[in-house]
């Protein structure tokens, strides 16, 4: 299933922007790889860059934002140094899709929704204008879409309507890569659950890679195989979902699980994590979550913390059932599990206390 | 869609256009505001024309209507000299003290309409905004009505009609022109009305007129300013307009009226010292309060797109 | 439940707006030609807030609850049904009661950026209930310090003259606590203060409203879409859809055994922290209709899983079998010919809660 | 709603508009203080003789039946007879017109293209050095007042530097005696070398409007989200700025009313700098030998004139933005 070579990785990546007298370091030594047919999670609170490394990837960063340093490499191809205009003839839309954050407004209200479809198409591909049709025709009734109405105005159609028809134009060039920059954000918990489950869906039937960006982690944990959490701009912790459920290995990623409300235990007590993200505008030498975490050290303040592998932890994962339903829930080794805490194994007791507290909750309502 | 909501479409659309919330809040903006070259000039020229307007008689070298004699013969159609140096009218007058004194009518006309249409305006748009409803659907109808209200032709017949009193002439522009900043107020009004901290104060049970002086104005400063800047151009402008078609009191030298009597003259192309000066100044005055409103705008803009200017 | 009078009792609440108040929809209106259905925001609203009680009133957004908000803290007057505060009918209210009632029944907004009117310090957006309500005494600066502890906003004396946008998402919400506390109220309204906030800084202000309704005996009514937050704070949940609420229980019953089909689906929906739950999707369809021409009978009956044709009448909000004070308004739970109470239904179906213990 | 239904639909608003606006105007000008009745009287006419001619003109009936009478010849076409030239209005009027409409119609439709064409251009360059300074010439020609800028090209061609073009008037005397039927005078060499400086002016005055507005329009357009989208599915800047045109023209179209509006005062001001024999001079000149019944035809042109406007701006919007003509059915998907 997995050739040994990433669809997409991400080294040291620094994004800056450049305001009139002051540099904002968006991101900073960024790290993580999505593999061929796997979705991605990248959680964070707000302004953590999590959505300027979107924009970088796709070479749509503001006009005052660029890379600095760092590579981005797309089956093996580095293409952080591709000009827009390079990048948009070899791989926007063929290879790698978007899906924005607001759906519902993304659609031009003075555009035929398959005016939409037959214009990507006249760009990015040598189709004609009928066989654009034919095939977006087809894969409206793939999302569910009723074909007739491939000629409607967007104003004709629901909110729910209008998602699945952004998802189908993502789908459109069958790229192998689609980055969703919070793509249930505005969503009810009802229509975000519909969108979610069929984002599930279309990868049964085709070779589809997501990145999934959001701030909420419970989204992540169920809908995606690995993670990267970031805060400050750098990554703190990546790795398969399992691993980073079951063996947290930064202070950030198991107090923000902490503090996460999930409906099944109420009366669990919420951890508060203190102070704000930082504002980014020195140079990130240090940890962004130093000033935030209760076990900071002074070494935690000298140097950008790297990405350090993290041991192979209990043979039997923790925290959850042996196997979930249909299997694909077992860390199967394939992304390396890694953290920026210098202090990784003082977490490793802390991360058990967090587990041995949900499994006794477990049991209480059992 | 029946004509109802169109109207209310093309109201949202121009709603739109003018939704920005344009108050200055930070000095940061007030930086970014003064770091346009343009802006200062239109605020360096406003202030120079305004103290000029007020300080303009005693700076003047001759009174604006002493015909002037060299050896007893009127010195008529001189050009610029050291003694005159804009050269003098068919009358004898010295164009430039005339086009000093000038300043003070002109200024009274600009900023006396831009008062009354700023009041108007406010009033209009605060009712409309913070009422909504059939009231404001019915104003937003006035407006559009006045729209259709071509100004020059209007005041003609309103002048000849009901003469040409200097005091008349400023009300009947003030009761025109205040169609344009009333809507932009209106919405600004209907946007404020729905922040949190409106409407935790109507829960406290604040009195509309303790809501409106509190909450409203102080928010909408910024805006208030730059249209009543607006207006005084605009003032200023259709008066010229007016003296020029003979249609104000030419005893009151404006720099309309100077501009009018070169150009009755019959000789406007030739005495260009006579005819020129009033009709710069004039639009000095216009340009430099439209700039004013160009640096205003731009830093709503800029504040909008993230783009820092 | 203590059976002591309710603080904030709700009868029968509809709220509806006219569709477009344009003069030529007035005209038409009058001479009867074009139709024009109100929008029915609130629809027929009961609720009974108990002293040091925190309820929660759950709904997708364009459900109207946040109308019912604006409707009882007086933005809006009540187009029918009644609204009924420590005793007195509010239609019975005088100029003085109206006063007294906003004093004891403040709210706080979902959006910080905008809770504090940016010419104010905090310090002027303390005092202000305290000048409308003519309550400031020798001592103003005093009490907002005060209001300031109370919302953990310490040290106080370093907030009281910072401008809004010195102050960070979490501290704007904490000073229009502060404010909404100042007057000490019975009743604290909340529209979803914390769906702005950063997860980090939820949980410390879910937290302190949690702690509020204990140590200072306030009542809370709590309006969000999010169940999982509410859960943290509330007591009671009240389950609002297109203007009706359509279950109401203390929050372990509806959360862990919901019995409207679309309360289930609500709870089915949400996503929880966990790569090992083995949630399904809810097999629910499209989305809410729009307000404006509202189906007849049971509003769900479009989307419901479990429709039957006894759904095209209204359904009337019922007790259920095990637990009266778990309230649910539909036709599977009771016999809608004549018998009243939940017993009748051959077809009564046991509530198999989504996400209680029993089904890990 | 077909597009057919929504175009019905405005014309009969449109004409409702325009009876409203004769109504309004009819009582304007009958209750004027200074009409021509006592005009007469001051000019030392007995008081029969004013009674003669008050009941001659059938001024003492009621309003609404003078109203009525008004009406009833004004759809004939007859708009009854100028005081000043005893001939009847309409025959007076229309070659006025006809100047007018030849110099200001092509003008302001040229001064609103390049106006929007310039102001788009301004817009998608936002927080360039260009859109900085550029914004200049329009606000320029904005802020002077439109008679001296004709003062100023006059200066410029016809008088002070180069003396290439005619002061004044639309044709030379001359000419006059050759032409018979007043259209000939259009053929002329003559009457386009008149033309130009008027022609000039009011295409600078007009640019300011339309260049602000679609401006910022497009400043507005383009921090849309569907704009975004554009950007990031790979569109061609060619098809992006044609939406972004699109959606902007939208408000410099509702303000093309007001701006007709405001052209025709400029008209009145510029047909007096160059002597242009336009509907302007005509009513400068009617209204000091208070000339009520042309008076009130003219008016009545200027009002029709901000109607079609409308009525133009109307249809315009159906047709590029189909919200307006196209129902509205959303099914829930």
């Amino acid at each position: 299933m997995t050739t040994d070579e990433p669809l997409l990785e991400v080294e040291g990546l620094d994004v800056e922007y450049e305001l009139t007298n002051d540099v904002i370091h968006a991101v900073s030594d960024a790290s993580f790889t999505i593999q061929e047919n796997r979705y991605l999670g990248l959680v964070g609170e707000s302004g953590c860059g999590k959505s300027t490394i979107a924009q970088s990837l796709i070479s749509a960063l503001d006009s005052n934002g660029e890379i600095a340093s760092g590579t981005i490499r797309f089956r093996g191809e580095e293409i952080q140094d591709l000009t827009e205009a390079e990048f948009k003839n070899e791989y926007l839309w063929n290879e790698i899709a978007f899906i924005p954050q607001s759906a519902m407004n993304s659609l031009d209200p003075l555009m035929k929704v398959s005016e939409q479809a037959t214009k990507i198409a006249k760009e990015h591909t040598d189709w004609s204008k009928e066989e654009a049709l034919d095939r977006f025709r087809e894969l409206f009734g793939v999302v569910g879409l009723p074909e007739s109405r491939i000629d409607d105005y967007p104003h004709q159609f629901s909110g729910g309507m209008k998602q699945r028809t952004i998802i189908a134009l993502a789908l459109f060039l069958k790229p192998s890569l689609i980055i969703a920059d919070e793509p249930t954000t505005a969503l009810d918990v009802i229509m975000q659950d519909q969108i979610l489950n069929y984002l599930q869906e279309i990868r049964r039937d085709r070779d589809l890679s997501m990145l999934m960006i959001t701030h909420d982690i419970s989204v992540v944990f169920e809908n995606c195989d690995d993670m990267a959490v970031m805060h400050g701009g750098q990554v703190a912790e990546t790795g398969s979902v399992v691993d980073i459920y079951t063996q947290p290995r930064h202070p950030y990623t198991i107090l923000l699980q902490r503090a996460f409300p999930d409906v099944r235990f109420r009366d669990r007590k919420l951890e508060t994590i203190e102070g704000e993200p930082p504002v980014l505008h020195e140079d990130m030498d240090f940890c962004s979550f130093a000033d935030r975490c209760p076990w900071a050290t002074p070494e935690c303040r000298q140097g950008s913390p790297p990405l350090e592998p993290v041991p192979e932890g209990a043979e039997t994962p923790r925290g959850g059932g042996e196997t979930a339903a249909d299997g694909t829930r077992v860390d199967d080794g394939v992304v390396t599990h890694r953290t920026s805490c210098i202090r990784q194994e003082e977490m490793a007791d802390l991360a058990d206390a967090h587990l041995d507290e949900i499994e006794a909750k477990r049991t209480l309502t059992e | 869609m029946h004509l109802g909501s169109t109207i209310k479409y093309i109201t949202q659309l121009l709603g739109k256009l003018d939704r920005r919330s344009p108050s200055i809040r930070s000095n940061e903006q007030l930086r970014v505001f003064f770091s346009d070259s343009l802006t200062v000039f239109g605020v360096v020229s406003l202030l120079l024309l305004v103290s000029l307007a007020i300080f303009g008689p005693m700076l003047a070298p001759y009174s604006y209507d002493e015909a002037q004699y060299q050896d007893d013969e009127l010195v008529r159609f001189q050009p610029p000299s050291t003694e005159y140096l804009l050269g003098t009218t068919q009358t004898g007058n010295d164009v430039f003290s005339r086009l000093i004194y000038g300043a003070r009518p002109t200024a009274v006309i600009g900023f006396s309409t831009a008062a009354i249409v700023i009041a108007i305006a406010l009033a209009v748009g605060l009712t409309a905004g913070y009422l909504g409803g059939r009231v404001d659907e019915s104003l937003m109808r006035l407006v559009d009505l006045l729209y259709g209200v071509p100004l020059i032709p209007a005041a003609i017949m309103f002048i000849t009609f009901y003469g040409m009193g200097f005091w008349s002439i400023i009300l009947f522009m003030g009761i025109i022109l205040w169609r344009g900043s009333s809507r932009v107020f209106r919405s600004e009004v209907m946007q404020l009305k729905q922040r949190p901290y409106v409407q935790v104060a109507r829960s406290f049970g604040g009195s509309r007129p303790y809501i409106v002086g509190r909450h409203i104005i102080p928010n909408m400063m910024g805006m208030i300013v730059l249209f009543f800047a607006l207006s005084v151009g605009l003032a200023v402008l259709i008066s010229a307009g007016l003296a020029f078609l003979g249609l104000m009191n030419p005893f009151i030298p404006s720099w309309g009226i100077m501009l009018q009597n070169a150009y009755n003259s019959g000789r406007m192309l030739e005495v260009w010292w006579w005819t020129f000066p009033p009709g710069i100044m004039i639009s000095w005055l216009v340009l430099s309060t439209y700039l004013v409103g160009r640096g205003y705008e731009r830093i709503q803009e800029g504040k909008e797109r993230g783009v820092q200017l | 439940m203590s059976s002591t009078q309710p603080i904030l009792e709700v009868r029968n609440l509809e709220k509806t707006f006219k569709q477009s108040t344009g003069i030529l929809d007035l005209a038409k209106e009058r001479l009867g030609l074009g139709d024009n259905p109100p929008i029915r925001a609130v629809d027929g609203v009961d609720l009974r807030l108990e002293q040091n009680q925190a309820q929660a009133v759950i709904g997708e957004s364009g459900c109207g609850k946040t109308t019912l908000l604006k409707t009882l803290m007086g933005l809006y007057s009540p187009t029918g049904g009644d609204v009924v505060f420590d005793g007195t009918n509010r239609d019975e209210f005088s100029k003085a009661d109206w006063k007294e009632f906003r004093r004891r029944v403040p709210i706080i907004f979902q959006d910080p950026f905008n809770s504090i009117n940016p010419t104010f310090t905090v310090r002027d957006a303390l005092l202000e209930p305290l000048g409308i309500h003519d309550m400031k005494g020798d001592d103003p600066e005093g009490k907002a310090i005060d209001a300031l502890e109370k919302a953990r906003l310490t040290p106080a004396e370093t907030y009281l003259d910072r401008r809004e946008s010195e102050l960070s998402g979490g501290e704007k919400q904490r000073v229009s606590i502060a404010r909404a506390l100042i007057l000490d109220p019975d009743v604290l309204l909340a529209d979803e203060p914390t769906s702005m906030i950063d997860v980090s800084t939820q949980a410390s202000l879910l937290n302190l409203l949690d702690d509020l309704v204990e140590e200072l005996g306030l009542s809370m009514l709590y309006v969000s879409h999010d169940l999982s937050t509410v859960s943290y704070v509330c007591d009671r949940i009240n389950v609002m859809y297109l203007g009706r609420v359509i279950e109401s229980g203390t929050t372990d019953a509806v959360l862990d055994n919901p019995k409207h089909p679309y309360t289930q689906a609500l709870i089915q929906a949400i996503p929880v922290p966990d790569p090992f739950s083995d949630r399904e999707p809810t097999d629910l369809r499209g989305t809410p209709s729009d307000p404006i021409n509202l189906p007849g009978g049971c509003r769900f009956k479009d989307r419901c899983p479990e429709r039957m044709d006894v759904c095209d009448r209204t359904p009337r909000s019922t007790e259920t079998e095990d637990d009266a004070e778990h309230t649910v308004a539909c036709h599977l739970y009771y016999d809608h010919e004549g018998a009243t109470g939940a017993d009748g239904h051959a077809t009564v179906r046991a509530g198999n809660g989504m996400h209680g213990g029993d089904d890990r | 709603m077909s597009r057919l239904r929504y175009v019905a639909k405005r014309t009969v608003t449109s004409i409702l508009l325009v009876l409203a606006l004769t109504v309004v105007l009819f009582i304007f000008f009958r209750t004027l203080p200074g009409d021509y009745a006592t005009m007469l009287a001051q000019s030392g006419a007995s008081t029969e003789q004013v009674q003669l001619i008050r009941e001659k003109w059938g001024l003492n009936d009621p309003l609404h039946v003078q109203y009525l009478r008004w009406l009833g010849n004004a759809i004939v076409g007859d708009f009854g007879t100028s005081r000043g030239y005893g001939v009847p209005v309409t025959e007076l009027t229309i070659p006025y017109l006809l100047n007018s409409v030849i110099l200001a119609g092509p003008a302001i439709l040229t001064g609103y293209v390049l106006g929007s064409g310039y102001g788009a251009m301004l817009g998608n360059a936002f927080g360039s050095r260009f859109e900085k300074v550029g914004i200049l010439p329009p606000i320029l020609f904005g802020t002077i007042p439109s008679f001296f800028l004709g003062i100023i090209l006059l200066f410029l061609f016809a008088g002070g530097v180069l003396n290439v073009l005619p002061t004044e008037g639309a044709v030379s005397t001359d000419v006059v005696r050759q032409i018979n039927h007043h259209w000939e005078m259009y053929l002329t060499v003559n009457f386009w070398s008149h033309y130009l400086l008027p022609f000039a002016t009011i295409v600078l005055v007009q640019l300011y409007y339309p260049a602000t507005i679609m401006r910022s329009s497009i400043i507005e357009v383009a921090g849309e989200e569907f704009d975004e989208y554009h950007k990031i599915t790979g569109l061609s800047t060619f098809t992006r700025y044609t939406q972004r045109f699109k959606h902007a023209s939208l408000p410099v179209l509702t303000i093309l009313p007001i701006a007709l509006a405001r052209a025709i005062s400029g008209l009145v001001l510029i047909e007096v700098v160059f002597n242009w024999p336009g509907i302007g001079s005509l009513l400068v000149q009617s209204v000091l030998s208070r000339d009520v019944p042309v008076l009130q035809f003219i008016f009545l042109l200027v009002a029709i004139w901000i109607v079609a406007g409308n009525f133009i701006v109307d249809i315009l919007y159906g047709i590029i933005d189909p919200r307006l003509s196209i129902g509205e059915e959303a099914e829930s998907g």
